[in-house]
């Protein structure tokens, strides 16, 4: 009875935590990808939860969810399905029907599918797996909520509070089916609950009793187990995109000897940022909470002519409000990071869904010819490298740079391997103490080689200046209307941008060398289309990926790499907008493209059969 | 910040920038009090930050040989807060028109003065939109007619004292672009004040709105309809300086001293910082046929600055945490290592 | 516009929509007040039109089966201005909680205000960010620590009542979401009042920032702790109703009746209709340890509202100049024929 | 004595009035075009006046000039260079130089062009024309200063206000230059002062003066004929572009039974247009001079909703405040126009000068993919109909509508016949009640043909609901976050406006059918390249011009029409936005760009010889 049916090993596997928005599914999920990295697998995490802050209880638009996915390879998305769901109530198991593999192990509590639970889900039989058609899925059903009651009348909880603990026997129990060993979770339990001790106990408690059922009961189902990878050696942890972009201002601001000010409004789903921030006084970060995105970038400004390293963070509807300003920032030449999480569009659209939708707002919503640099972070972790390199160009060439994320790599985590810093490239801000061009000095001459201006900061002796919106003379650095002047800083301005191409890296290919179909994608759907690549790879396609990080100026080989393949694909979370943008600056460049506004990740499986058939013409 | 051996003068803080407002505008006085008044705080130029929105009054900073930055219609406040909040040791001067300060930048302004970030706030009150040749603004006077209202105007203007007290504001002072006598002295006050201080500068616009406060401003009447408040000073005016203010009641009333019993004890006298607005309020609304209209500074209380205290809580968290870099920060977290 | 036959009740104006507030939320209570206090007033539904902002509070237009627009952030003011001045038949409501209102919305708030657009602004002030799950908002207390204010805010709030009046508002009104007895009567006060009406309510954000208001609302405090104003009503107030407002000076003062020689004689008298706000905006003030804070209607004064002035003056107009189409118009101005 | 020397007929001539802001150029300006455009010449004016309210008197940062082209033939531009130029100071002449023709006549007053004149306006020597290097221009010298003042001596005016008649003495001189009787220009300024007769009289006496001053000199110059043009009957007025628009959108509100609502904030060179329209009550034109642009358009946004004509002016950075609230009206899907005059950037830039730098603002300024109409005005009378049509597609397709002008064409004047509405195409809003699908009403259910929803206006019984800026769904009109649902939404939003491409004209091309070139431009450009066209075709070449006025949806032939013709140029006055655009749009379209960003509009000879380089290889 104590012996498990079987073990299998796998390479990679998906597992969702299903819950009601009061069921702790977050925790859960994020204790055990941790449990999972710690033991030495790959993780990609992405949380789902509903719009509203607390829908009502046990109904379909109540459902929150954590997806993990984890493995000895490289693991680059959540995964589109599910191996194993966790399924707290019937709600959950409907809302869910849609990720799950056919053969996936679905975990239920059977004490929240009773009628009335059935009910609220809208259920109308009393047999939900065959309502919803699942044929083929193993249950697992426990009775989660009576065996927590009983298993915690030890600690003299009420009712209330010991059913909070489902959560973690629900957690046991997949630490059971995963082999993971549980005093690591019991450790970060303890931590999470140290001003509870009670409560810490309870939990370790349940775990425990997860696990030991899982052990204990005749479960049909096999375990899985799956070998730590081979990761690079060093300290790791958990990181999602919102917190590795509030890391990478801090690395650029420590490097650059800088002080970093963040002016910013919150906004769904890039507020993390502005709390991550808000609590780094110890690191000397400045937040202003802002009264509007306008003031957010506006304060912004005045930090970055203060001599900060200046950024404001924001989501589509606010960097709307912002284009007005980031002109202002355009002609005075000031750094500044402007970082756009994206969200479902247009309008308010679905805040907590996400887009690739904002990139040619991003590009060209201002008035006026006004170039600045944009970039995209494609996971993450890596936007942790996006915002310390969008925080360098800002610095280095005196221009606001524009990086857009999305909620998906905003929210999504994987275990990040904490970086030494000495390997970052210096970054070094133009200060006027620099000036050695031959006339003296005003505020808009400019470095011949890479056309920046340089930094005056208030309190420098001997360079006091006024900046502005209007138009500024070439060489005077005062009002002017001239003509001929204007098409000059016009030309100049744009200039500066395009110079920047040759301080940052080319267009990397992956893949195939002499591939047949070359991939094309930015930011946030990197691990999508990686893991369409190499399943389309496995299965004898030759097949290669570019993916953009530098969006303006496009890195300088760009032209050259996407003519070199037959079929090329530009796949984005939107109508096709860099498509587009690619097809106006490469003459004759007409790729496929492949286009969803959904609010959701890309589908792999739908990739690989998408691009095959386009492949196979 | 230590104190400056050197002592500056008004010339100091002018820049070698061709003034290129229209002749006989209110504007031109107020640049050469407001030169003035810096060198009389003595802050060093480049030490000295000064940034406008957009308008006629807002191409000020280019006239002054400071930090400068000329900025977008409205946005000065919230430029400025980021500016002072990141740079406490700078002086911070904010130049704003009636149209770009209590117009487009109406939020900003409040949300400055709650927060009561250490801004010198000049707001110039021509009553129109001049740069843009004549529309009403939000203090336009109801029924005023210009290019956007041909048949007058059908809204009420703000108060900007009413509305600066209204979001909490710890200073306010009125003055006449035509003072140079006292404008030097309020906008020094200004400067000292630690906090978002409001001066209000009745300004006249002589090409699209000429006179608009000569009912004030010309010598003729300008000692019976204004009355200076200095802190306790006794509130007289007029001509004779025989005239004075007295409460009765919840009513500020005008009283002239000797006649019908009122004696120079019954005239208030004027304190500047009493914590309570509500005499404040009542003096800066003064006006009208029956009342003479309060210049000088009118409120100056003291509270915690808004930069100050973003400094002191990082100091207090770095006295407790001594994390500093990022590096130490992270290994501190939840991390696990891979061998 | 021309009174209905048909009378209406509270759940003419609900929607058939679910619901989406957290359980335990407050603004359930005030949906509840607002059906209510609409059937009270009796404008149809389909005359109705209620505007709101972005924020849980901003949900509310699509629980109520009337026209309804749930915009953006912070711009419900302007929109409902815009409504409202070209559609002064309709009865237009405005949803707007501390931060889409105070934050964002500022400036379309207090230019709402000035105007004195003929709206009902319903305020929901639960001193938070509901919807973006918990940042402190303009209205929250110096100190309070937030998921953005880890270490404690360091600025003050707005008090709305003070803005408000300082914006030069008509109406003021304040009440508790757990107050479904008074909240009623006071939106419909707020409904029959001409001009801009601004109605506070305190409601729990029972998820981010649950028991805010307790110290007021608490069934054990409450009679002790707020003071229901009535216009030409004795402020009177306390558990066992001893308890009085007198004004000494420039300060009010909370008195029992019959102790410290203080009789009922003493006590004022509401009078919400006064033109002069000093007193009102004493009364809004009140609160802290020492004075109850005050709810109900507390000023209710008429003036011109900007929606009815801008038909007014096209009717002037219209009367003294007898074009109506384009065509005439044109022909009746510098024109020249080529034939 | 009192013979002219010669008297030569013309088709064309252009006249420069330029002098110190305070000397009234912007008055003489008008009423001379008016004289002209009365006896029956083609006008096309141009004033360029200086950024500053009033600069400082006598120098060149005050010059204010007024520049009239007329002709007996088609007159599309304001003209290149100058036949004449009137320069009351010596600061006007210099700044006029590079706008005169080698042997243009200058008349000047030699009272204003005195030492300390020239001082002011940074000449070094005593001889101006010389120092300018103007050696074959005709200088037709007048003291005119003191002329007016003995004049006018009889009205016992003060000596500023005598001295203001100046210009009108100048007007009298260029009168009889031109052969213009002078009974309606008293008659213009008998009006323009009716308050005031003993200006009016003063004024008419200097025109006078100054005319008979003209015939009795020994002018060396010639006086010219210009001949009426074969203008269309009809009755005519001189408007410029701001007001041209105004009167466009007052025309769509008649016709289609709507208010018009104008919300708006000052914005130079926009605010013209909320000037004009507030003097409209009698036409029950409301408009709301807003506390900023959000509010502008917010308003207007609310009175759309509330069943009006709703409408917005702006200029560039006016347009990026408004990003948000567009897309607020995007997912809302209700009408609005929005008009930017275009003015230069970025940011405050130069504002009362031109350009069309806002196309890629007005297409993709905006989160979310948030498509909505594009279109362009292309002549100050045109402005009129472009305002029209942008209100009848709002109307009717129930969409947001940006109507693109710019400061140059907003502020010229042409003649303009007074339009038949009469022969008008009808406006007919998209009213519920006209609700025939086979399901019950919901607000966005739609009309099957061209995918628009039905408009109902609070007030109407039966049908309240809500709209909002979150996503709806596509059958039940109520939120939804559903990802396929989304994808539907935003494809039919796009396909509603490619729709409209069904409901506008196809694009027209003007010229030689076997053109072996075809300029493309889109707004305010048109009148420069159609002279550009006729020059080159005169000149033997085979020419065309395609010239856009939607943009968004491209009229339906538009691809056909490009790849008709050998060499495309695609002239704009900003760094080649539409070219951008068309080449996205139009796969392998990849035209020569003409680009100019100077503030100022094209020079059709430099047109001519740059195009003519391009034919020629
Ligand atoms: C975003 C934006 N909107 C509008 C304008 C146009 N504008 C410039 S100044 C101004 C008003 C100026 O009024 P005020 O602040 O009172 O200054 P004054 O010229 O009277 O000194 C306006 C509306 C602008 N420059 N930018
Ligand atoms: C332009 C824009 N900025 C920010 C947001 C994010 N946001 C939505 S609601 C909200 C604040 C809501 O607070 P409040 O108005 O007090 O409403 P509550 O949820 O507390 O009822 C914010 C910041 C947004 N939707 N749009
Ligand atoms: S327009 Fe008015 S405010 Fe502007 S510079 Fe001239 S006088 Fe001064
Ligand atoms: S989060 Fe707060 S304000 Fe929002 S619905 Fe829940 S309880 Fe109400
Ligand atoms: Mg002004
Ligand atoms: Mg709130």
């Amino acid at each position: 009875m104590t012996e498990q049916t079987k073990v299998t090993t796998l390479e990679k596997v998906v597992i969702r935590f299903s819950g009601d928005s009061g069921d702790g599914m977050q925790l859960t999920g994020t204790i055990f990808s941790n449990l999972s990295a710690i033991v030495g697998n790959e993780i990609s995490t992405f949380p789902d939860y509903p719009a509203e802050v607390r829908a009502p209880q046990g109904t379909l638009s109540g459902v929150s969810g954590f997806q993990v996915h984890l493995g000895s390879g490289k693991i680059l998305t959540p995964g589109d399905k599910t191996d194993v769901l966790v399924a707290m109530n019937p709600a959950a198991l409907k809302v869910n029907v849609k990720h799950l593999k056919s053969d996936s192990i679905v975990i239920i509590d059977t004490d929240s599918f009773q009628k009335s639970d059935l009910e609220k889900a809208l259920f109308t039989t009393d047999d939900p797996f065959k309502e919803l058609g699942l044929n083929s899925v193993q249950v697992v059903a426990a009775p989660i909520s009576s065996l927590v009651k009983s298993g915690l009348a030890e600690f003299g909880l009420d009712n209330k509070s010991a059913l909070r603990c489902k959560n973690m026997f629900a957690l046991g129990l997949v630490c059971w089916l995963f082999e993971r060993p549980l005093e690591e979770a019991m450790h970060l339990l303890q931590n999470k609950f140290s001003q509870k001790p009670v409560i810490a106990q309870a939990n370790i408690k349940a775990l425990t009793d997860g696990y030991n059922y899982g052990h204990n009961i005749h479960a049909s189902v096999s375990t899985y187990r799956i070998e730590g990878s081979k990761a690079t050696p060093g300290f790791y942890m958990d990181v999602n995109g919102n917190r590795a972009t509030s890391y990478g201002l801090i690395a650029a601001a420590e490097k650059s000897g800088l002080r970093l000010f963040l002016g910013s409004y919150p906004i769904t789903p890039a507020t993390d940022i502005l709390h991550e921030l808000s609590k780094r006084k110890d690191l000397g970060v400045i937040t202003v909470q802002a009264e509007d995105e306008i003031a957010g970038i506006c304060s912004a400004i005045g930090a970055s002519f203060a001599g900060c390293l200046a950024a404001t963070s924001t989501s589509g509807p606010g960097l709307a409000l912002k284009s007005e300003a980031i002109g202002l920032a355009v002609i005075s030449e000031l750094p500044l990071v402007i970082i756009d999480v994206q969200r479902s569009g247009p309008s308010t659209g679905m805040p907590t869904k996400s887009e690739q939708t904002d990139l040619m707002q991003a590009l060209y919503g201002r008035n006026g010819e006004s170039p600045l640099v944009v970039m995209a972070a494609s996971t993450p972790t890596d936007c942790f490298d996006a915002a310390y390199w969008a925080s360098k160009l800002a610095v280095e060439h005196m221009t606001p740079v524009i990086l857009l994320t999305d909620a998906f790599i905003a929210n999504g985590s994987s275990a990040w391997r904490i970086p030494d810093l000495e390997e970052y490239p210096e970054i070094k801000p133009n200060y006027v103490s620099g000036y050695q061009e031959d006339k003296p000095w005003k505020p808009y001459r400019r470095n011949k080689e890479n056309l920046v201006r340089y930094w005056a900061i208030p309190g420098m002796d001997g360079f006091t200046h006024r900046l502005g919106g209007l138009e500024k003379d070439y060489d005077t650095s005062s009002i002017s209307t001239d003509p001929i002047n204007h098409q000059k800083m016009v030309i100049t301005r744009e200039a500066k941008i395009e110079k920047i191409a040759d301080y940052i890296p080319p267009l990397e290919v992956v893949g195939d060398t002499d591939a047949d179909l070359l991939i094309v994608g930015w930011g946030g759907t990197y691990g999508h289309l990686y893991e369409t690549m190499e399943i389309m790879r496995k299965s004898g396609k030759k097949v290669a990926l570019a993916h953009f990080r530098f969006i303006n100026p496009l890195p300088k080989n760009t032209a050259d790499v996407l003519s070199r393949y037959k079929q090329v694909i530009v796949a984005e979370h939107n109508s096709g907008q860099f498509a587009h943008y690619l097809r106006s600056k490469i003459n004759g460049f007409n790729p496929y493209q492949f286009n969803r506004v959904k609010g959701q990740p890309f589908v792999v499986a739908r990739l690989v059969e998408e691009f095959t058939k386009i492949m196979e013409g | 910040m230590k104190t400056e051996e050197i002592s500056y003068q008004a010339k100091d803080y002018k820049s070698d920038q061709y003034v290129r407002w229209c002749p006989g505008c209110g504007d031109h006085a107020v640049l050469n009090c407001l030169h003035k008044a810096m060198a009389a705080v003595g802050i060093p130029p480049h030490r000295t930050a000064v940034i406008s929105g957009i308008g006629c009054s807002s191409r000020l900073p280019y006239y002054m040989n400071t930090y400068g930055f000329h900025t977008i219609h409205g946005r000065g406040a919230a430029i400025a807060t980021g500016l002072k909040t990141a740079r406490p040791d700078l002086s911070v001067w904010l130049i704003t028109g009636d149209g770009d300060c209590l117009a487009i930048g109406g939020n900003h302004f409040i949300h400055a003065i709650r927060r009561n970030v250490d801004l010198n706030i000049v707001l110039f009150n021509n009553k129109i939109y001049g740069l843009t040749k004549g529309q009403y603004s939000p203090t336009s006077d109801r029924g005023f007619v210009s290019k956007s209202s041909p048949y007058g105007t059908v809204e009420d203007p703000f108060i900007p004292a009413e509305l600066a007290l209204g979001a909490r504001g710890t200073f306010f002072a009125r003055t006449l672009d035509v003072d140079m006598k006292n404008t030097p002295e309020i906008l020094e006050a200004s400067a000292r004040h630690k906090g978002a201080s409001v001066t209000e500068i009745l300004v006249n616009c002589v090409i699209f709105n000429n006179g608009v406060h000569k009912q004030i401003t010309d010598k003729a009447f300008r000692a019976e309809r204004t009355i200076f408040l200095r802190h306790g000073e006794k509130m007289v005016y007029g001509t004779d300086n025989n005239k004075g203010i007295v409460l009765e009641g919840l009513k500020l009333k005008s009283v002239t001293i000797g006649e019908g019993g009122y004696t120079l004890d019954d005239i208030l006298v004027h304190d500047a910082h009493c914590e309570d607005n509500t005499l404040h309020m009542m003096l800066a609304m003064m006006g009208g046929d029956d009342m003479p209209m309060a210049l000088g500074v009118i409120r100056d209380v003291s509270a915690p600055t808004y930069d100050d205290s973003v400094h002191k809580q990082l100091a207090d968290v770095q006295a407790q945490i001594p994390t500093r870099t990022l590096t130490d920060f992270l290994m501190n977290g939840d991390i696990w290592e891979i061998k």
